[in-house]
């Protein structure tokens, strides 16, 4: 066992961190600008030097280095610990672009990665719909082709970032009469394409990032498509499983807990700082030491792929355990705060721009959101310990 | 031996329910949340005379208890409806009876009839936070209270820091009343600064000021279980309905048993808050322990209800659509005001001796 | 509301309070004592005064009192404040004593009931069995009619008592081609019988309470039977939910709860008492909350039963709530001890006699016995909430 | 960067494994559980190698890690083994570094063949509970040590009350070695008593012995580990065979989630134990607080992993028939032995200068 990385990964992270200490400054503030002179510049400095979609080829506009975990690791971790933006995420470049560069035709590769990498095209995703949240294969938005071009119909919801994105890809079927996972495809399309209403949908921290989405006969080009027809499931989840892992990150954590820390010897009642307050105390620690679990958990996963070794148990419970910690992180510094943590909005006596309630609501959209607890405990138990499946039940009438 | 409700208190609680159940639908949550003013839905309340309710007869009232009020708090939790109940028709006219009559008497009449309401400024009582403290030096007052409660009604009552209550008028001299935003809009909280503000004196006995702490910490109690119990029952009839791989949702174990949970925890919460409620008129000696304890384990239990119940709604919960994050919010406001769990229980220890 | 028991009632509870406060010297130690000469005289004066067996009738050796619940709860009450038993309790008195005055002959009544109660009649009871625990209507112990007598084959689990009990009373399978619940039949028989072997079923607590029984060819009077053949299940059923509320009490609680105040006053760490230790009392206090609420809880129901009202939830959740309650409030007081909690049996540091950790480990046994959480939730669900009941699934092959 | 089990560290495993899989079924431990010596095991596992583990190779040893220690610790704890493990073959080995050649070296050998076993009296490092004391004048100790793991061994390793460490030889006068019983009958735990008993001094150096502890603690923590480990496999494994109402009860989804809890639970407790074992080698600065923080957090995991899944077991798990009691009980010694979790979490706030 050996958790240093060695001296040549230390060297990258020695000018990373020179780098950051330098110009963190040029990073925007707002992780999900995209459109500023100063977003785009620094978004061009860092595909530059390969600070972000390192492994993207070079003449997609990335840097062409070969997958290396350790270094998207150091990446992370440094850009995490001096506060600055590690370029533009959303699920264009973290989702789509992998796709494309495994499964996409060289057209689409070179149309499409430039622009998207560059906060061109801003993509959303079309998954969810209504009537097909944790059974998302039972998704019903339909295409047929109609001469050389697919006719969409039919709602998505979830749709984060689709009332500014520029594009959308999207799960639709088309082999109506296939087997449900036989009869998807993955679709491409401006939102500009007549047909496509967006509603925006309010979520109780009472932002709007997520919407619905509305299709009524929206029409596509025929070569539109990632993949072939009816594999658009397969598509899907070429890269499902990174988001869930995403959703439990324990660096993420351990950032919000040295905040709970630095509010506690802050915050006061009666005077007397919160931090030395023996029960607060005794509730922090036992945060941190499930934060430390999830940490050293996720450095045996890292470790595992870097090995190839595997870990099945320690990665399906990552989503589970991550989300409910972070709810549990959030609420603990909503306590320490008392009445002060119920500040939002505009309130003057905010602490950290309110986002520990933000953060406490989000979570909990997040324990339900890309498979609900009670789903992930399902996986756990029928794919990872071996259980029965939960039984079929025969289908009751007028089942929506 | 009685410890359950009287048909009259059924009655009581229906009349306010059937009110509420026709005026303070989701849409009207929706506008107040959006910065509509209460005034009409508080003259409806104040006519089915939730005003009156624990002023003596002979003053005019009904002359029912405080476990009378905490039933119409339950409900009024359970609407999450907006209204200044606790300070206007609780804390007000009990504080009142320590004051003047040729004071008192107007105010009263105006709190009954509804044309003024009270808010009540109480951050000297319960865990000052950050630089509240408010000074009263010949009946003037100067500083901060925090975290008020209707920091814009016409009547306030506020603790000083030596633990005095007294009374202010909005609009005296040197007062400002400002509200803050928080997570849950169906309340107006504020802040309140003196600066040589004018206030009468309302009493400085501790015991007076502790029980009337006590009876506004039972009411936001009564609120939580209200507003709980409604967050389960919508858990439960959601999950009977809405479908995921072919059958309702609440047919899943996991579901059903989320319910059960919630249930085995909220039900004997019905029953502490009936006693913490009786004891405040009844059992003097136990009416600040049970009020504190009922206050802490009661939001514990709120907190956990609020969490599954949005849980069991899946993705609907988390979204504005069927509005069930304004019970979430307020049973999160009702947790932190007026003394969150870990200070009351260690006041409950101490109460105690232990 | 008025929590008083009024005048008349508390004129009683002061005489049984003088009572005690006189004669609680002549209690016998141990609860399970049925055989002294000072318990035997303890049962006898109780008798006598109605503070035991209250409203059985006087001609089977009783008292003879209506029932009254306020009545029963004082003497409860006073009797755990004096901690002197209530005089003898057991399977006879509580459940088989109720059920022939409601259901038994009157020949089973004189003949059983008076040796019952004086303890010369020791009872167990045989419901439960290895393959018939939670779903107890598949039960396969089975009797069938041969001339004048029953020959019962089969065996019991989780049989309290079996190896010191004189007689059982035992649900048998009588009616083999009924429908599962209507084909038994609930019969009474001496433990000398031939043909019952009795084998001791050790727990974790070390001890030996519950047994296992078997029976080959065990032949009884036809007469022994309560109620008619196949009516078993009912004859049960008439006083088992009496059980599942004892399983609750808050008033036992409430006295443990106290025991763990005086612990936290007593037991030091470095010196200092742990009931000046904040992380403690907060813990100390969490209890006490859940202990309030279940005990205002249990006077809900004392009054809705004085009343005739309703609060089927309030009752439904007692046996799974009160359960839970005290297996934490129990191992709240072995982390108050830390290792001198580890203490069992004869170790010279006991504390409490040893009561905490077996009482942790028992309640642990009451949270799977007597239906287990799981199947409380069930309930709750089912019948409380209306939601839908499990699915039935195909039975396997095989399945026992 | 690896932070896995090596092929070695597998093996070393498997080895310890193999031998407790044929030689410690439930029959050893209930006849060890009534009383009987654990000579024979211990022998086996010295042949195995597991006393000279730690020793460096100039001593005979075999030079390993701390962590390859709490690998072996972790799979005692899987067969809720009976041994002088900790005392005999982690903490005596480092301590006697400390002491001159001489003496140590005749102790080190006969440790390493099993002639001899050690016993660890810390009660003075980690929250002195009652009337224990160690006084130390001139190197004779009086006073007593409670809670002591192995008090028959033939060496102790003694806390004095001022910090410091010694050794005392069984048989030394003074001396009484007194077993108590506890819950746990697979381990043998009591009491020394001294009276101007001559010792040994090992170390008067405060992070050597808050490294012995750390160590000792870090060997619970993987005992704790694999006792629910194996809590959890069996429940598992019981709950696919166990039929009621026609089907397996781990076809039952609530009975699915209890499981799935249990793993999601004590998965990462796996990384934080290899992590909590390393940093006893090779993270000075962490030490302290990772072990300290994995005990709290492991033995929390663990309470909660020994209660699920003698639940999931139902009426079986509470008799003495699948023998699941000894692994409970282990698990409940454990989170007590050495530092309970509440002392545990304020010390590690206080290491991080909280």
């Amino acid at each position: 066992m050996d958790i240093s990385y060695g001296t040549d990964y230390e060297r990258f992270r020695a000018e990373v961190r020179s780098f950051l200490a330098k110009h963190a400054v040029d990073a925007p503030s707002n992780q999900r600008d995209y459109r500023s002179a100063k977003a785009v510049a620094w978004q061009r400095k860092l595909l530059e030097l390969g600070y972000t979609s390192r492994t993207v080829p070079k003449r997609y506009g990335g840097y062409g280095a070969e997958p290396d975990i350790l270094i998207s690791r150091i990446l992370a971790d440094e850009f995490a610990a001096a506060k600055a933006t590690a370029g533009f995420g959303g699920q264009g470049i973290a989702m789509l672009i992998p796709t494309l560069l495994e499964l996409g035709t060289e057209e689409q590769r070179q149309s499409i990665i430039p622009p998207t990498l560059l906060g061109e095209m801003l993509w959303c995703q079309g998954y969810s719909e209504p009537n097909a949240g944790s059974d998302l294969a039972s998704l019903k938005t339909n295409a047929y082709l109609d001469g050389d071009e697919w006719v969409i119909n039919g709602s998505k919801i979830w749709t984060s970032s689709a009332h500014i994105a520029d594009w959308m890809f999207c799960l639709v079927r088309t082999e109506p009469d296939a087997p449900k996972h036989d009869g998807i495809s993955f679709l491409l399309f401006s939102m500009d394409t007549p047909g496509i209403e967006v509603r925006p949908l309010v979520d109780m921290t009472e932002n709007k990032y997520f919407n619905e989405v509305f299709f009524t006969d929206v029409r596509v080009p025929a070569g539109q498509i990632v993949g072939k027809r009816g594999q658009g499931w397969q598509v899907a989840n070429t890269i499902l499983g990174h988001e869930r892992e995403l959703l439990g990150d324990p660096n993420a954590a351990l950032t919000r807990l040295n905040g709970v820390i630095d509010l506690m010897r802050t915050e006061t009642i009666d005077g007397r700082r919160v931090i030395d307050m023996p029960v607060f105390r005794d509730r922090l620690m036992r945060i941190q030491g499930r934060v430390m679990a999830m940490r050293f958990n996720d450095l045996r996963l890292l470790s595992a792929k870097l090995n190839q070794q595997s870990a099945p148990l320690a990665r399906m419970i990552v989503k589970l355990q991550g989300t409910e910690l972070r709810h549990e992180l959030e609420k603990l510094a909503i306590d320490v705060m008392g009445e002060f943590g119920l500040g939002y909005d505009d309130n003057e006596y905010l602490r950290g721009e309110g986002l520990w309630q933000w953060n406490y609501m989000f979570y909990l959209g997040l324990i339900i959101g890309g498979g609900t607890s009670q789903i992930q405990k399902n996986i756990i138990s029928e794919r990872g310990l071996g259980m029965p499946k939960e039984p079929k039940v025969a289908p009751t009438a007028g089942a929506m | 031996m009685d410890f359950g409700l009287s048909s009259d208190q059924v009655a009581l609680q229906d009349s306010v329910d059937r009110y509420l159940n026709e005026r303070v639908g989701l849409d009207q949550i929706r506008l107040f949340a959006d910065g509509s003013d209460y005034r009409e839905i508080w003259q409806g309340l104040t006519d089915l005379g939730v005003t009156s309710l624990l002023l003596p007869e002979d003053q005019g009232g009904i002359g029912l208890t405080l476990l009378d009020a905490a039933l119409v708090a339950e409900i009024l939790g359970r609407y999450v409806a907006p209204s200044p109940f606790i300070g206007s028709a609780v804390i007000a006219p009990q504080a009142l009876q320590h004051v003047d009559d040729t004071i008192a008497a107007p105010y009263l009449s105006r709190l009954v009839d509804g044309g003024i309401t009270a808010g009540i400024a109480f951050s000297e009582l319960a865990g000052r936070r950050g630089d509240a403290g408010v000074q009263a030096i010949g009946n003037k007052l100067s500083g901060k209270s925090l975290f008020v409660l209707d920091p814009l009604a016409e009547l306030q009552l506020v603790a000083a820091t030596d633990g005095a209550l007294y009374l202010v008028e909005a609009g005296a001299p040197g007062l400002q009343q400002l509200v803050h935003t928080t997570i849950d809009r169906t309340r107006i909280s504020g802040e309140l600064r003196y600066d040589n503000t004018p206030a009468t004196p309302v009493t400085d006995d501790a015991d007076t000021v502790a029980g009337l702490l006590d009876a506004a910490r039972v009411m936001l109690v009564a609120d939580t279980l209200g507003a709980a119990q409604h967050m389960l029952d919508a858990a439960v009839a959601y999950a009977k309905e809405r479908k995921q791989f072919d059958r309702v949702v609440g047919s899943f174990q996991a579901v059903k048993h989320l319910c059960a949970e919630m249930t085995a925890e909220l039900e004997p919460c019905r029953a502490m808050m009936w006693y913490a409620a009786y004891a405040l008129d009844e059992l003097p000696e136990e009416a600040s322990i049970t009020a504190s304890q009922a206050k802490a384990h009661i939001s514990e239990v709120g907190t956990f209800v609020a969490r599954t119940a949005t849980e069991v709604h899946g993705g609907i919960g988390f979204t504005d659509l069927l509005g069930l994050h304004y019970w979430f919010k307020r049973i999160g406001f009702n947790r932190q005001a007026l003394g969150a769990p870990e200070s009351l229980r260690e006041q409950a220890a101490v109460l105690q001796g232990l």
